[in-house]
């Protein structure tokens, strides 16, 4: 096994910069996910580590060596493609030998490492049939295979679910979770989904526009993101947000809103009195304040999940998300105050965008 | 121009609905002309235009043919259906043509003074079993053009006979880069160039029997004769490849010191090659003197249905000022008398080179499959040349296979 | 949504149909009725002889000659040009300085008629006027000038070799077509894999290139078996009959000796010939590529 | 040194012996028409020559009557091109969209047409031509060309057809538009593509067939490029070469042009049809 080092890698096309000095460590057997709104550079930075994309600036190390100059065939890492391009003429299982035989391996070693794989994958019925005959998610399975097969360093995934319908996506998760938790090879895993971040990654790396927003473990992230972005980014429904002036009274601390609401904070935050602030509450810190508590909010629209309800508010005039696992009987237009618990308020500058 | 076409077309794009034919006024005669060069078009629309102009009521319809391709149109013609009235064609076909009866036979519309005008020697080719089957339309007699710069730079007397030929050749070809003798060897006339040798040897096309002559000792001599120029280098290098337009460009560059060739040699050299000093000469002989006199032939269809107005087309078209006009432009020799009496033909001493052979011009015989035997012979002589096969043994087995195509 | 009934298709097919069926079915039944008939020098029919024509053919010793050369010249060539024809379509697949350009060079021969051609290279291979044999002395490859039309052997290569230019354009442009639609994505998956270029080639563009490959080489053979400009014009098939192939036989049987009931004969012989190659090639090699390409969608 | 520019050098280093023997003719076509004539058989024979000759085009254009027959091949390439078009797309279409009864046995009819070529068939052709009273006349060609360029473009638009999505079509069926019209309106606009690379190609066959040309066609005012040229070659005892270059320059003029235009089109009906 082996970890990859990305040290200040840029990456440009002509004059325009798509990756601005980039630098993450994934160390040996570690699940990392990079994870970002499309065309962040989250593709184009596993491409260079696959030796796919050149590298414009900075160096990436797989194990201990310098691979910015080496083919992607010897850098001993193996990659599942978004569309999972497999070799339409070729059948399953010569789809998954191939990068053996290319290595001149004997035939009894491919067979038994592709038995051994499509046994993981249960591919075993499959293995005589092309490619063109088999379902998104068999086909799916299969570039596992090949990957799993080829045995690399590192294992690299370039969205590999987002072609599944929900259900299935969801099966997979799981799945790639295990096969990572059995056989413990280095990954790199690329997605868009939160979710799939959240659950699956040792380590999760949000980027934004070419840069690293915030590295960390997901439920650090999700409990303290860095800034703004990596607030809003990762759970769902996301954060909700409500600007307003930083204000100290007494002992105590609040947020005062625009239109006057105030909004109860924790004193111990750093923010200096009169301070433009962002407020962060996640849906479901939100809880319904007894009579005289918490803060005024009128019901507008009412979302049941079935696993629980998602209410959303018009609280100091910004449209608000509550989450509540109870089933109450919300009414459009009806008044409620919610409230919610100091710690779980989140504080950041309105003009950086930092955490305070 | 184009808008007249554009016309033409519309409607016969419709009679592709209807297939009535339009009746006109007008007789019309078909007349295909084969090419001799770029002239030869232009001469006789000339000819037609006047004639229409003398006979409103005919209208004389001019097709020019390439002359490689000449006898596969004429083939299609007939098979379809459409053949012309009258045709230029080598007269070594005419004797196709007259057995499968296409050809008309022409003596019952020649007046006696019409045929008097007529050259004897030029006449006698279209003459088969006794009936005339076509006239004269252009005719050469073959003779030696020698490159006289390159006989006094070697010291050599253009030869008159065989011996001497070889002794200047020996000369010529001293010189470097230059060859004594250029030797046809692909295509149209690669059998002609040998009969010149074979005549003037002693041999014949034919012996007396009808048998192939291609196997007597004066034609295998003649063979053995072109084969040690040959191989002694006083010809030029691998003849197969050259045809004779290939070996008279080699004259008119003045590499080859002697070439056998036809009059109409004379008006290119003089476009293209102004500065040559040439001489004509009769071929050299070794029994006999000869030369090869071709024709080419008029000749009018059986089944054309306005053989009258053809008829009266020809009458005109054989006028000496046309006749004159002609046989200067394209450089060929005189078949009438009258023209060959003019002076141009008395001090133009190229002509008369070659028309001093008319005496002794021997003619390819009118015999059926001729094409077939010349690709016979033209193959034997390939052969040779490329040392596939002996002189005798290839002439021997070429005179076997013309008997056999002969029924002999 | 089968909105039509098998009418409409039909009546759609039906003028294409009835101009061809019209066009070439009546010289080809003129022809095979020639082929029975016993023919004068004139393409008049004299009435039934069966057989007689073709029985003619097989015992002509020459017809043979031409039957090996034809083989000689249509497996030569063909092969030739796809050998030639596929790395020039890599290239030009690839995108490099001055694509545009070469693109147009490569595909200059097919802006010329075969005719023109062959007069050209006969005009340009002329032993003593000719200007290669001067370009190559000028270059010092060669001293003496080669007399490239004058011997069989080296006439009829010199032809294959300009068969294989002309035929260059059309099997590129095929080519081409196939490679542009190859699926990008499994190169990138080689590449992972540890494919070299060559085990690229090998393994993924070879494969995927079959369909293409073999509609070339039907159609390359239809159209090389059948060409009789070059031969025709640069050597007549001479000499000696050194470079004759069964089309250049048959248009000199048929035009210069007025033998059209043997000429028709060989026609038939080569549409026979041509046929049964096509009918094997087809049920043998593209059969199995049907079956694999089968089942595209989910 | 960049990649690209090495990749490049090393394209054009294995493309240079092919270039070169393509352009080979071409300079030589050129070479011998811009020559004066007295230096056509110059010995040694040499590239260089005296002075630019440029009226021996126009003595070409006048003496071989070249601005009729270059009227006439346009004439006849453009028409027959046409006729071939409105032939098969009908025919294609049907081929791509609807299975119907003798489907195969179509297809495999149209691959036979191809396996005849014209010079075997020229007596037969002749004398329908004879028979129609077409004989002589350019419209013959026009037809015998369609009928023989027919079974490539059917193939060539078919193999195009089936890969233009149906639910475009589907969709204006819906929206009440009758087969023909969403045939016109949606389905033609998509094909320009493939319906260029197959006029391309058929234009081409028109512009340079020989053969049925030289057999059908009598009077020289009426000869398209091909015979007119090669007529000046063909048994004439006055070749005058420079006049043949210069005729063959300006007849491959035209199309070379036409052809590196619409070229990338060519590529892209080929792939986009993916031959299948």
């Amino acid at each position: 096994m082996a970890s990859v080092k990305i040290r200040n890698v840029e990456k440009n096309y002509g004059s325009l910069r798509v990756i601005h000095g980039v630098s993450i460590d994934v160390e040996d057997h570690e699940f990392v996910v990079l994870v970002g709104p499309s065309g962040c550079g989250k593709s184009t930075l596993l491409r260079m580590i696959a030796g796919l994309e050149t590298i414009s600036g900075g160096d990436i190390m797989i194990g201990d060596k310098v691979v910015n100059d080496i083919a992607p065939r010897d850098r001993d890492i193996a990659m599942v493609f978004q569309n999972y391009a497999l070799y339409p003429h070729m059948s399953i299982f010569d789809n998954m030998g191939f990068s053996l035989k290319l290595r001149k391996r004997p035939r009894s070693e491919i067979e038994e490492k592709v038995m051994e794989a499509a046994d993981i994958l249960n591919l075993k019925p499959y293995l005589e049939r092309s490619p063109g005959q088999l379902s998104g998610g068999q086909r799916q399975r299969v570039a596992m295979g090949r990957a799993l097969v080829r045995d690399a360093r590192v294992f690299l995934f370039d969205e590999p679910l987002s072609n599944l319908d929900a259900k299935l996506r969801v099966v997979m998760r799981t799945e790639i979770k295990a096969l990572h938790q059995r056989l413990q090879t280095t990954s790199v895993y690329v997605t868009h989904d939160q979710i799939e971040a959240m659950t699956m990654a040792d380590r999760i790396v949000v980027m934004n526009a070419g840069r690293v927003e915030q590295v960390g473990a997901p439920l650090e992230l999700y409990d303290s993101p860095a800034n703004l972005f990596v607030a809003g980014f990762l759970g769902s429904p996301s954060m909700n947000f409500i600007k307003g002036r930083f204000r100290r009274a007494g002992d105590g601390a609040h947020v005062l809103c625009d239109d006057g609401t105030v909004l109860p904070v924790p004193a111990t935050s750093g923010a200096t009195d009169d301070q433009q602030v962002v407020a962060g509450i996640r849906p479901e810190h939100l809880r319904l304040a007894g009579e005289g508590a918490g803060v005024a909010a009128t019901v507008d629209v009412v979302e049941p999940t079935g696993a629980n309800i998602e209410l959303f508010v018009e609280l100091a005039g910004e449209r608000v998300c509550a989450v509540f696992r109870e089933r109450h009987p919300f009414r459009p237009g009806e008044k409620i105050a919610l409230g919610w618990e100091l710690d779980k308020i989140h504080l950041f500058d309105a003009s950086s965008g930092h955490r305070i | 121009m184009y808008l007249r076409k554009f016309r033409k077309f519309a409607c016969s794009a419709l009679a592709l609905g209807i297939m009535t034919g339009v009746a006109n006024a007008q007789t019309t005669v078909d007349f295909t002309v084969a090419e001799y060069s770029s002239k030869t078009g232009p001469f006789f629309d000339e000819v037609a235009a006047a004639f229409e102009k003398e006979n409103p009521d005919i209208d004389i319809n001019i097709e020019v043919v390439p002359w490689d391709t000449l006898l596969q149109r004429l083939t299609t013609d007939i098979a379809g259906g459409v053949a012309p009235d009258i045709s230029i064609i080598g007269t070594r076909w005419l004797l196709d043509f007259a057995q499968q009866g296409i050809a008309e036979p022409l003596d019952s519309y020649l007046t006696p003074e019409f045929k008097s005008t007529f050259i004897d020697t030029f006449m006698q080719p279209s003459v088969i079993d006794g009936q005339i089957m076509g006239l004269p339309v252009a005719a050469s007699a073959r003779a030696m053009l020698v490159n006289m710069d390159l006989f006094e730079k070697a010291g050599a007397t253009p030869p008159t006979t065989w011996e001497e030929l070889y002794e200047a050749a020996k000369k010529i070809s001293a010189l470097p880069e230059i060859y004594a003798l250029g030797l046809q060897g692909k295509e149209i006339e690669t059998d002609a160039y040998f009969y010149y040798a074979l005549w003037t040897f002693g041999g014949n096309i034919l012996n007396e029997d009808g048998t192939s002559g291609l196997d007597s000792p004066e034609a295998i001599e003649a063979a053995r004769f072109y084969k040690k120029m040959l191989d002694e280098g006083l010809t030029q290098p691998s003849p197969t490849n050259y045809s004779r337009e290939n070996v008279f460009n080699l004259f008119k560059q003045g590499r080859v010191g002697m070439i056998f060739t036809f009059p109409m040699l004379i008006p290119q050299i003089k476009a293209e090659a102004p500065d040559l000093d040439y001489k004509v000469m009769p071929f050299p002989e070794k029994v006999t003197k000869a030369t090869y006199g071709v024709t080419d032939t008029l000749m009018m269809f059986a089944d054309s249905d306005v053989k009258a107005e053809a008829w009266k087309f020809i009458e005109f078209a054989y006028k000496d000022e046309w006749r004159s006009k002609f046989d200067r432009g394209e450089g060929f020799l005189p078949v009438t008398k009258n023209v060959a009496a003019e002076d141009y033909y008395k001090t133009n001493e190229d002509i008369a080179g070659f028309a001093a052979g008319l005496p002794y011009a021997k003619f390819a015989p009118t015999i059926a499959n001729w094409e077939e035997i010349a690709d016979v012979t033209v193959r034997a002589l390939q052969r040779i040349y490329l040392e596939q096969e002996t002189p005798e043994a290839a002439l021997t087995a070429a005179a076997a296979e013309i008997n056999e195509i002969r029924g002999k | 949504m089968k909105s039509l009934n098998g009418f409409k298709p039909l009546a759609m097919i039906l003028p294409g149909l009835l101009l061809a069926m019209f066009i070439i079915g009546y010289p080809v039944l003129d022809l095979a009725n020639t082929s029975l008939q016993e023919v004068s020098r004139f393409g008049q029919l004299r009435g039934f002889t069966g057989f007689d024509n073709f029985a003619e053919v097989f015992s002509d010793p020459l017809f043979w000659g031409s039957l090996k050369r034809t083989a000689i010249w249509t497996v030569t060539v063909v092969l030739g040009t796809l050998v030639i024809s596929l790395p020039i379509a890599i290239i030009l697949n690839d995108d490099f300085y001055g694509r545009g350009v070469a693109r147009v060079i490569i595909m200059l021969p097919w802006a010329i008629s075969l005719t023109m051609t062959a007069v050209v290279w006969r005009w340009a291979l002329n032993g003593r006027a000719g200007l290669l044999n001067a370009t190559l002395m000028d270059m010092g490859i060669m001293t003496e000038p080669i007399e490239w039309l004058a011997e069989a052997q080296l006439a009829f290569t010199v032809e294959m070799m300009i068969g294989i230019l002309v035929s260059i354009p059309f099997t590129t442009t095929i080519f081409l077509g196939g490679l542009s639609s190859l699926p990008q994505d499994s190169y990138e998956a080689s590449m992972v894999d540890g494919a070299t270029r060559w085990d690229q080639f090998r393994y993924i563009t070879l494969p995927l290139m079959k369909p293409f490959i073999n509609i070339a080489i039907v159609l390359n053979v239809i159209y090389v078996f059948n060409s009789l400009p070059i031969i025709w014009v640069m050597t007549e098939g001479g000499p000696a009959n050194g470079t004759d192939i069964l089309v250049t036989y048959l248009y000199k049987l048929a035009f210069r000796f007025g033998q059209l009931g043997k000429a028709s004969a060989i026609s038939l012989i080569m549409f026979g010939v041509l046929l049964l190659f096509t009918v094997i090639y087809v049920v043998l090699v593209m059969r199995d590529e049907k079956d694999t390409a089968a089942g595209e969608d989910e | 040194m960049p990649s690209k520019l090495k990749k490049s050098l090393i394209y054009w280093a294995f493309l240079s012996p092919l270039v070169v023997v393509i352009l080979f003719p071409f300079a030589v076509m050129l070479v011998t028409a811009v020559r004066p004539r007295d230096e056509l058989f110059v010995y040694p024979p040499r590239w260089g020559f005296s002075e630019f000759r440029w009226d021996n085009f126009a003595e070409m254009w006048v003496k071989t009557n070249f601005g009729e027959a270059l009227f006439n091949s346009l004439y006849v390439s453009v028409l027959s091109t046409v006729l071939a078009l409105v032939l098969s797309i009908p025919a294609a279409y049907a081929l791509s969209r609807y299975p119907f009864p003798g489907k195969g046995a179509y297809r495999t009819f149209l691959l036979m047409t191809q396996m005849m070529s014209p010079i075997v068939l020229v007596l037969g052709l002749f004398r329908l031509m004879v028979a129609l009273g077409m004989v002589g006349n350019l419209n013959s060609l026009v037809l015998t060309y369609a009928a023989f360029n027919m079974a490539f473009t059917i193939w060539m638009l078919q193999s195009y057809f089936s890969t233009i999505p149906r639910d475009l079509e589907e969709a204006a069926w819906i929206d009440g538009a009758s087969h023909l019209n969403s045939l016109i309106r949606i389905f033609l606009p998509l094909a320009v593509p493939a319906m260029a690379v197959t006029a391309i190609f058929s234009f081409i066959n028109g512009w340079n067939e020989f053969v049925l040309a030289l057999t059908m066609i009598r009077s020289s005012d009426d000869f398209t490029l091909p015979v007119q040229i090669y007529s000046q070659v063909a048994g004439r005892y006055q070749v005058e070469w420079h006049h043949v270059m210069a005729g063959t320059v300006l007849a491959t003029v035209p199309v070379a042009i036409v052809f590196s235009w619409l070229q990338k089109y060519l590529i892209r009906g080929m792939a986009l049809g993916a031959v299948k």
